[in-house]
């Protein structure tokens, strides 16, 4: 029954199966099953800005000249699945290339 | 609530307003804990964290441990942050909603204050005056 | 009958919010050195205060979630917690500012040396949050607000020679005689008095306060829509009387005294005592909301229980935090630092925080998820986004003025 | 020393409270006295200055003193007294502004 806290996951340095860096864990990703239970279902990552948080999901629609910049701030972004995660300790290992993750489009918030 | 889409907990559950059993603030969420299971597979969320201490570590650099050693001088008795477990949330959104009321942990400095400063002076248990 | 009392009652509020210490003196000092030309920072500053006032006050109305508690969730705990403690300096100054304020308005009225004051000044206000319901205590220093208009008064009976005060309002530059760059600080100094970040701290507040829900948006609104401009009207006057009567004289502010002197030489011993008044309103009033402020803030990004209308024993440490403020405050101003130098200061560094809360609100101002349809429209955004360019060169240029032109020499 | 001048005029004619205008025309003594105190301290940079210096030093003095007096003459109440002070200052201020004028 290990436990960590989120705070230590985030900022962990992520690199991926080649070695290469894919910049830090930026968030965790859960969603909560039919046992009513949050499991992990991925981590976001990619380089530090204060922005990555600003733009959360799809509900946000700045005005058209921050659309861009805010993008644009966060075009690092990569969603790592949990299944493709070799080792999830210090730093984290992913099992793909870092070409072939995408930025998680996921629902940012609202509603849950 | 038996909503299924991910969400990210750095949007959805860190740095929220945690609202008690009776609808009384209860600070923010400062952390969340992770448990892995030994059968292997993803980690679960299993607590909210919440205390100024638990601030410590998310202020990462030289202004953390300041702010954690500052808390452990303050309150020595007090080494863990307050923690409600997963259970007791009936809703992350638009603020932690839980069902039953905060940890007595959470609300020491309150109580503390409450008694030996604030309700000390003369006035302090007047009734809510609902803006009139 | 009682929806027209308390929208006049709001709108006396919003006027007497409106004019703190920091305008009273920002605009005296503008008009007696630079005649009408800073005229124009005025209304660039109430409409820049009235658009991120009703933003952040539309959206602690929908969401029911105050501005520091946005501001923690938008930018995370680090940088939420910068931003706290960087505006929470601001508006301790602007409170011992204005506490300053009270007591140099207490001195006119008594002769009894300001310092003196300071300490009752301070309790004053403090006991009135402690003890007064909310719109009673709107009710007073909004209603004593309204004096100030003896200055708007004075104006007309100085009789002027409006061709020249339209000429210099619209000269955009300074004197002949006088510098661009301390130009420019006393620019920023009216600019920064008018975009207080405690206004907007407060109104929002205030308006969870009140249980204020989305039908009340609408009076929200008038009162911010009328209240600013006409407190923008008086700090315009202020500013008049100081271009006509003490510019032609040379005659330099430095003191709170001086800033009367127009409503003196205009309408004599009455205009004076409504003159003495209205300072003690703006800066009691000012320094209840500041104080208030200083409080939210800390208690919002916590999480605490928060607002004067709770029992303070069930919001200990809300109440504790601003009593902390309200000593720290009076601390300040007994160490004999001079008053108008610290409302100058206090200003200046408003100015530089501006842009730290006034950008998660913008932010939070346009996401559906929280506000649905009462997102901002397209006029709204792009007026926004043009105030936070504005206000973030407002922000980068504040201190380096200050530091430059030595506060203004 | 403008303010004291208006001071001057609103207490002849009894258009202010006389605790304002003490308050006032002490503040104004204040500020005078502490430029007057620091002009005088300063090095003068070359011999050429001197001269203005030993022009502006009493000038500065006698202003200092008149609205000294102007202020006791407030704080009673006594108008002969306050016009006599508002004489003075106004010679003082024309001095200044005399060599004001010869300098720039």
């Amino acid at each position: 029954m290990a436990t960590t806290l989120v705070s230590d996951l985030i900022g962990r340095p992520a690199l991926d199966r080649d070695g290469r860096s894919l910049g830090t864990v930026q968030d965790v990703v859960v969603r909560r099953t039919r046992e009513g239970r949050y499991e992990v279902v991925g981590l976001v990552v990619g380089r530090h800005t204060v922005a990555g948080r600003f733009g959360y999901g799809g509900t946000l629609e700045p005005p058209t000249p921050w659309h861009r910049v805010l993008r644009w701030m966060r075009r690092h972004e990569r969603y790592l699945a949990w299944e493709d995660i070799a080792d999830p300790a210090d730093p984290v290992r992913a099992r793909v290339a870092s070409t072939d993750l995408r930025a998680w489009r996921g629902h940012g918030h609202g509603r849950v | 609530m038996e909503e299924q889409t991910p969400f990210r907990i750095g949007f959805v559950v860190l740095d929220r307003q945690i609202i008690d059993g009776d609808g009384r603030p209860a600070g923010k969420v400062d952390d969340v804990e992770l448990t892995w299971e030994e059968g292997g597979g993803p980690p679960v969320m299993s607590a909210l964290l919440t205390d100024s201490a638990a601030l410590g570590p998310r202020i990462s650099g030289r202004a953390g441990r300041l702010w954690r050693s500052a808390m452990r001088r303050l309150r020595p008795s007090v080494s863990e942050p307050a923690r409600i477990a997963v259970e007791d949330v009936a809703a992350f959104s638009p603020s932690t909603r839980l069902t039953t009321a905060a940890p007595e942990q959470a609300n020491l400095a309150e109580a503390w204050l409450r008694d030996h400063v604030i309700g000390r002076i003369p006035g302090a248990r007047r009734g809510d005056d609902a803006g009139e | 009958m009682k929806r027209l009392l308390s929208f006049t009652l709001g709108f006396l509020a919003a006027i007497g919010g409106f004019l703190d210490v920091g305008d009273l003196v920002a605009n005296s000092v503008s008009g007696a050195r630079f005649g009408m030309s800073l005229a124009w920072a005025v209304p660039v500053g109430v409409v820049g205060v009235m658009l991120f006032t009703e933003m952040s006050t539309r959206v602690t109305v929908v969401t029911g979630r105050s501005t520091f508690d946005l501001v923690r969730e938008r930018l995370g705990a680090r940088a939420g917690l910068v931003n706290l403690l960087a505006c929470y300096l601001a508006t301790l100054l602007t409170l011992a500012a204005n506490i300053g304020g009270i007591a140099l308005a207490l001195e006119l009225a008594s002769s009894i040396h300001y310092l003196l004051w300071v300490p009752v000044a301070a309790f004053l206000s403090w006991f009135v949050i402690w003890r007064v319901p909310f719109q009673g205590m709107e009710r007073t220093y909004g209603l004593l607000g309204v004096a100030l208009i003896v200055f708007s008064v004075a104006v007309w009976r100085l009789g002027p020679d409006w061709g020249a005060l339209l000429d210099s309002a619209t000269s955009f530059a300074p004197p002949p005689t006088e510098p661009w760059p301390t130009w420019w600080f006393y620019a920023v100094l009216v600019l920064g008095a008018a975009m207080t970040p405690y206004t907007v701290l407060f109104f929002s507040s205030s308006a969870v306060e009140e249980g204020w829900t989305a039908e009340d948006l609408r009076e929200a609104r008038t009162n911010i829509f009328i209240g600013f401009p006409f407190g923008g009207f008086l700090a315009l006057s202020i500013m008049a009387c100081a271009a006509i009567l003490l510019h032609p004289a040379g005659v330099n502010v430095h003191e709170l005294d001086q800033v009367a002197l127009p409503a003196a030489v205009a309408l004599g011993k009455v205009g004076l005592i409504l003159a003495v008044i209205g300072f003690f309103a703006s800066t009691f009033g000012a320094s209840l909301e500041v104080g208030l402020a200083a409080g939210y803030s800390i208690a919002q990004y916590f999480g605490w229980t928060w607002g004067k209308t709770t029992a303070p024993v069930r919001a200990a440490r809300f109440h504790t935090v601003t009593l902390l403020g309200f000593v720290a405050a009076t601390a300040l101003i007994l160490t004999t630092v001079d008053p108008i130098k610290v409302t100058e200061v206090s200003v200046i560094l408003s100015a530089t925080t501006l842009p730290l809360t006034y950008l998660p609100v913008l932010v939070v101002a346009n996401d559906r998820g929280y506000l649905g349809s009462l997102v901002n429209g397209r006029a709204t955004n792009i007026l926004a986004s043009l105030y936070l360019v504005f206000m973030l060169a407002l922000a980068l240029a504040a201190i380096p003025l200050l530091v430059f032109t030595k506060g203004g020499q | 020393m403008g303010t004291g001048l208006f001071v001057a005029d609103l207490a002849e004619a009894d258009r202010a409270p006389g605790v304002y205008l003490d308050v006032t025309a002490t503040h104004a003594e204040e500020r005078a006295r502490s430029i007057a105190a620091s002009f005088a301290s300063l090095h003068p940079p070359g011999p050429a200055s001197d001269e203005l210096r030993a022009q502006l030093v009493p000038l500065a003095s006698d202003a200092v003193e008149e609205l000294a007096s102007l202020r006791i003459a407030v704080r009673r109440g006594d108008t002969a007294a306050v016009r006599d002070a508002e004489r003075g200052l106004r010679a003082a201020a024309d001095g200044l502004g005399s060599v004001r004028g010869s300098t720039v």
